[in-house]
C-alpha cells in the first residue's frame, strides 16, 4: 500500500514534537475527519530555522508531517509557501490514491503556521 | 519476527485438512456435478457430502442449504429474494444500525426499488432493543433482518426471542450467522428463523463459498439466472472444490466447537483485561454477550490506521473501525451506531482470536500494544491538549 | 479399465501447476486482501498478479476485469447490470435464440421486468445472420449479447463484424467468451466488446470463479451489495484461491494456446471423420466457424442419455443434447433452434476435447461407439421401422 | 443416479427383440418427447408366455422395459393387468424422481398390448 519512504518517515517520524516559543503554529483537521496536523516553526531572518509538529492521523498523515518537516528546514517562508501537498507526496515516492486528499495535508498546515509568524509579525510592528 | 494474527473476524487460515480435501477433489474428481457419466457423479457425491456436513453445523436439513459464493452472496439472496417474491403482500423490511454492509447496503437498494426499510438503533452495547423491534413491525412488514453476531464488536443478539416475535407477526426471519455459525452453537431450529447466512472463509474453509439456509416453504426470488443447480436458486457450475472445503471445515467446526469456545474465552479474557488496564483504553461492545473470539477497545488519542501499521510492523495483524482502513470517508457505522463519537471510533482497534492462537501470543500482544500506544500518543497533539487540560505538562 | 474424459465444455480437469498455485495461496498467504496489515497484503498482491494474467488473456487491462463467482455471475451481472442502468435511454435489449441458459434466462427475467427482448435466429449451422441483427436494432436498443461460440455445438459467431454493428448504432456489446478465453485467441480490442464473460473451470482453472471484462466507461448496476470490493461492482471477500487458480490457469493458456489449438483440431477432425461415417450420423454446427475441441453429432434413432450411459460404462465421458441429460423435457434448444427435429437431438452426441486426450483416445472412441450404437439401435423401435422402409430385414 | 439393478438391467436388458406373431402389441411415447417403448406379447390361455420389448430411450426407460417383461412372463393377463409403472420401479430399487413421469412407461406398454390382445380376441370370435 505505502512506499518504503513512507513507512520510514512513519516509523521513524523526523521533527516529532513542539517548539516552546514558535514564531508560528498551524493546524488543519479535526478528529472527526480522523486527521489532525499541527506544525510549528522557528522563524528567524524570514528562514525557517527548526519545525515540529504532532499528528494524529493515519500512516500517510504522520509521513506527510514528517517529511514536510525536513523538506522546509532551511528554507526561506517565501520557498516554503511554494511548498504544495502535492510535492509532499511526491517527495514521498507516492501515496495510494484514497490518501492524497484525506490525509496529505502537511502543506496547508506550513502555510497556517508561514500565516501565523506573518500576522504575529505584523502584530508586533503594530 | 514472530507473527501473532489476530484478525480472524476478517478471515482465518485454512485448515490443513481443508486443503487436503480440497486437492483431493481437484485432482481426482474434478467433473461437473451435472454431467452423467461417473465424473459428474463422483462430484455430485462430493457435493452432496458437503451439504450434509453444513448442514449439520446448523441443525438443518441438507436440502435447506443453497451454496453461494460467500456471506455477501448469501445475504443479498435473503434480502432480494424474499423482499422482492414477497412483494405483492408487503414492501417494509426491517433491519439493524449495525449490519454488516451486505445487509445493509442490499436494504438500501431495496428502498430505491421502492420498500421502505426501518433500521433499528442499538445501545450502547449494540444490542437491538425488543421494544423497538415490536414498534417497528406494520401489517405490510414481509421480513426482518438482524444478524446473529455483529463481526466488529461482537455482540450477540437475542435472536431466538427476536424470531418468536417476527414469527407471531407473521413475517419472515433472516440472520446474518456469517460470524457464529462455527464458533458459538447455532441450530436453525432453535433460533426458528427462517433463513440464515453462514461464510466458509470465517470457519477455517476457504474464501469464495458460503451457504443460504432457507427453511422448507420459504418463498424466494433467485438473483441470478441460468442452469437448473442449486434446487434453481443458485445457477452456474458449482464451486466443488470450495464447496467441498466448506463441508470440511464445517465438519472440524462441528468437532471441535465447545473445547474451542472454551479455549477462545479464556484468551479472549486475558487479552481484555490486559488492553483495558491501559489508561484511557476502553471496551467496544457486550461484556458477556459476546463472541469468544471477540475483542474491541478505544484507544484515546490515537488513530487506528497508524496503529495497525505499527502492530503491524511488529507482526501482529489486527482491524480497526478507523475510517482510514475502510476506504470511506467516517469510521465504523457499527461503532457510530452505539453512540461513540467519531474521533473515539477512529481509535478503535479489533483483535480476533483463533485457533492457532496461544497464550504465548497474548503475552506478546500485551507486551507490544502499550508501547505503541504511547508511541503514538506523544505524537498526538490530541493528547497534549488532554495532558494540559489535565496539568501534566508533556516536557 | 481405460478412461477417456470427452466432457471438456462441460468442465475440465484442474491443471496441477493451478492445484499447486492454489494450495500455496491457501497455506502461506490467507489474509484477507482487503485488510491493512502484512496478511492482506499479502493477498492483496496475489489477486492483482491474478488480474494482470487474466487480463493479458483477453488482451484487456487489469483494471477492466471484475472477479465473479463464474461464467453464470459475469453473464447475469452484464446483462441485469447494463440493461438496469441504461434504463432511462432505452429498454431494448437483442440476443440469440442459441445462447447459454446463462444468458437467454437472464433475458427472459428482464422481460418480467418490462424490457423487450428480441431473440435472433440462427441457421442450421448456429449462426446468427447479420441482416436479422441490422432489421432488429432500434433506438432504444442499449445492449446487445450474442455468444463468441457456442457450448454445444461449438460454432463461433462474427463477433467483430457483429460488434462493429452494434457500436455504430450506439448500443452496447456483450459476449459471453466463456467457451473461447483460452481455447481460442480473444482480444477485447480485436473484437471491440465493451463486455466479455469467461470462466475458469473451462480452462483448467477451479470451479466458481470467472470474470467480467467491463471496458472502461461502460455503466453497470451491480447485482449484489455489501464491501467495496472489486471497484463496488462486485461486493464479498474475494475468492483468493479461486481466482489464484483461474490466473495461473489463464498465464498457462496463453503460454500454450497456438500448439494446443493445433493438436486439438487434428484430433477434432479425426473424430468427426471417423464418427460422420457412421451411417446416419451428422455434424451438428458449423465445418469451419468451430471451437477446436468441439465434436457433435445427431444419431439417428438412439436416445442420447442411454448412449451416454454405455460410454460411460466404457469409461468415455461426453455429454448430449437430449432432454433426459438436462433434467428438462425438451431437448437442447440449441439443436432446435438450428432446426433439428426432436428425435434427432435426443440422439445427439457431445464430445469435448482438452489437454490430456490423445490419439489414443481417439483411437479408442471410433472403436466403442459404433459398437454402442449397434447395440442400442438394435433395441429401438424406430430404427427397425425405418429398416423395413429401406427394405432391410433385421432378422 | 440410477441403483445397480437399473444399470443391470439397461446394461443387460431380457428379451430385447420383436415376437414375429404376437398376440398383442403396445407403444406409448413418441419421438418428440424422447421415449418409445413397444412391448410385444405372446399369450396362450390368457397366460403370458413371452414377452420382447423395443425401446428408444434413456436408461430408465431401457432398464424399466426390461424388467417389466420379467415380471409378467408366466402371469395371466389379469395379473399383467395389475402390474403398475410404480411396481416396476420399485422392483427396480427405485428411479431418480425427474424419471418417475417421463421414462416409467413399461406397465403402460404392456397394458396397450394386452388390450390389443383382447380387441384381437373379440375381432377373431366375431
Ligand atoms: C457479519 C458478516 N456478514 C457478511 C459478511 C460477508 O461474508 P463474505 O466475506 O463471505 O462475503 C461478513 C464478512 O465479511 C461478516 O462478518
Ligand atoms: C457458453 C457458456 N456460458 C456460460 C456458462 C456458465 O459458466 P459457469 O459454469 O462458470 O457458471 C457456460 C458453462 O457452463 C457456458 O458454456
Amino acid at each position: 500500500m505505502y512506499t518504503d519512504k513512507v513507512m520510514d518517515h512513519f516509523m521513524n517520524p523526523r521533527n516529532v514534537g513542539e517548539i516552546e516559543k514558535p514564531s508560528g503554529v498551524g493546524e488543519v483537521g479535526n478528529p472527526t475527519c480522523g486527521d489532525i496536523m499541527r506544525i510549528y516553526i522557528d522563524v528567524e531572518d524570514d528562514i525557517i530555522k527548526d519545525v515540529k509538529f504532532k499528528t494524529f492521523g493515519c500512516g500517510a498523515a504522520i509521513a506527510t508531517s514528517s517529511i514536510c518537516t525536513e523538506l522546509v528546514i532551511g528554507k526561506s517562508i517565501d520557498e516554503a509557501l511554494k511548498l504544495t501537498n502535492e510535492a509532499v507526496a511526491e517527495a514521498l515516492d507516492g501515496l495510494p490514491p484514497q490518501k492524497m486528499h484525506c490525509s496529505n495535508l502537511a502543506a496547508d498546515a506550513l502555510h497556517k503556521a508561514i500565516a501565523d509568524y506573518k500576522a504575529k509579525r505584523e502584530d508586533s510592528k503594530e | 519476527m514472530r507473527r501473532v494474527y489476530l484478525d480472524h473476524g476478517a478471515t482465518t487460515p485454512v485448515h490443513p485438512e481443508v486443503i487436503e480435501a480440497m486437492v483431493a477433489c481437484m485432482r481426482d474428481h474434478f467433473g461437473n456435478p451435472s454431467s452423467v457419466h461417473s465424473f459428474g457423479r463422483e462430484a455430485k457425491k462430493l457435493l452432496e457430502d458437503a451439504r450434509s456436513n453444513v448442514a449439520k453445523l446448523i441443525g438443518a436439513r441438507p436440502e435447506e442449504i443453497i451454496f453461494t459464493s460467500g456471506g455477501t452472496e448469501a445475504d443479498n439472496l435473503a434480502i432480494f429474494g424474499v423482499a422482492r417474491a414477497m412483494r405483492k403482500k408487503g414492501n417494509h423490511i426491517i433491519t439493524s444500525a449495525i449490519e454488516h454492509h451486505a445487509v445493509l447496503d442490499a436494504c438500501l437498494a431495496l428502498k430505491k426499488e421502492g420498500f421502505e426499510i426501518t433500521v433499528l438503533p442499538v445501545d450502547e452495547y449494540g444490542m437491538v432493543k425488543i421494544e423497538d423491534l415490536k414498534a417497528a413491525l406494520r401489517p405490510e412488514t414481509t421480513l426482518v433482518t438482524i444478524m446473529h453476531a455483529n463481526n466488529e464488536v461482537g455482540t450477540i443478539q437475542p435472536i431466538q426471542e427476536i424470531t418468536r416475535i417476527v414469527k407471531e407477526h407473521g413475517a419472515i426471519m433472516h440472520t446474518d450467522a456469517v460470524q457464529t455459525a462455527g464458533k458459538i452453537p447455532v441450530d436453525v431450529n432453535d433460533l426458528g428463523v427462517d433463513l440464515l447466512s453462514a461464510s466458509s472463509h470465517k470457519i477455517y474453509g476457504p474464501k469464495g463459498v458460503g451457504c443460504l439456509y432457507i427453511r422448507k416453504g420459504t418463498k424466494l426470488f433467485p438473483l441470478t439466472h441460468g442452469g437448473g443447480q442449486e434446487r434453481k436458486r443458485r445457477p452456474g457450475t458449482e464451486n466443488l472444490p470450495g464447496i467441498v472445503g466448506f463441508g470440511k471445515a464445517a465438519e472440524i467446526m462441528t468437532r471441535d466447537l465447545p473445547e474451542e469456545t472454551s479455549r477462545m474465552t479464556k484468551l479472549r479474557n486475558r487479552l481484555i483485561e490486559g488492553l483495558t488496564a491501559i489508561p484511557e483504553v476502553k471496551l467496544n461492545g457486550h461484556s458477556t454477550d459476546r463472541l469468544p473470539i471477540n475483542v474491541n477497545v478505544s484507544i484515546r488519542y490515537i488513530e487506528g490506521e497508524s496503529l495497525l501499521l505499527m502492530l503491524d510492523m511488529k507482526g501482529i495483524a489486527g482491524s480497526s473501525g478507523s475510517a482510514c482502513t475502510s476506504g470511506s470517508l467516517d469510521p465504523s457505522h457499527v461503532l457510530l451506531a452505539m453512540g461513540i463519537p467519531h474521533e473515539i471510533a477512529h481509535g478503535s482497534l479489533r483483535l480476533t482470536l483463533g485457533r492457532d492462537n496461544s497464550e504465548a501470543d497474548i503475552d506478546y500482544v500485551l507486551q507490544v500494544v502499550p508501547e505503541i500506544i504511547e508511541r503514538l500518543r506523544a505524537m498526538s497533539p490530541l493528547y497534549d491538549r488532554k495532558e494540559a487540560q489535565t496539568c501534566t505538562p508533556i516536557k
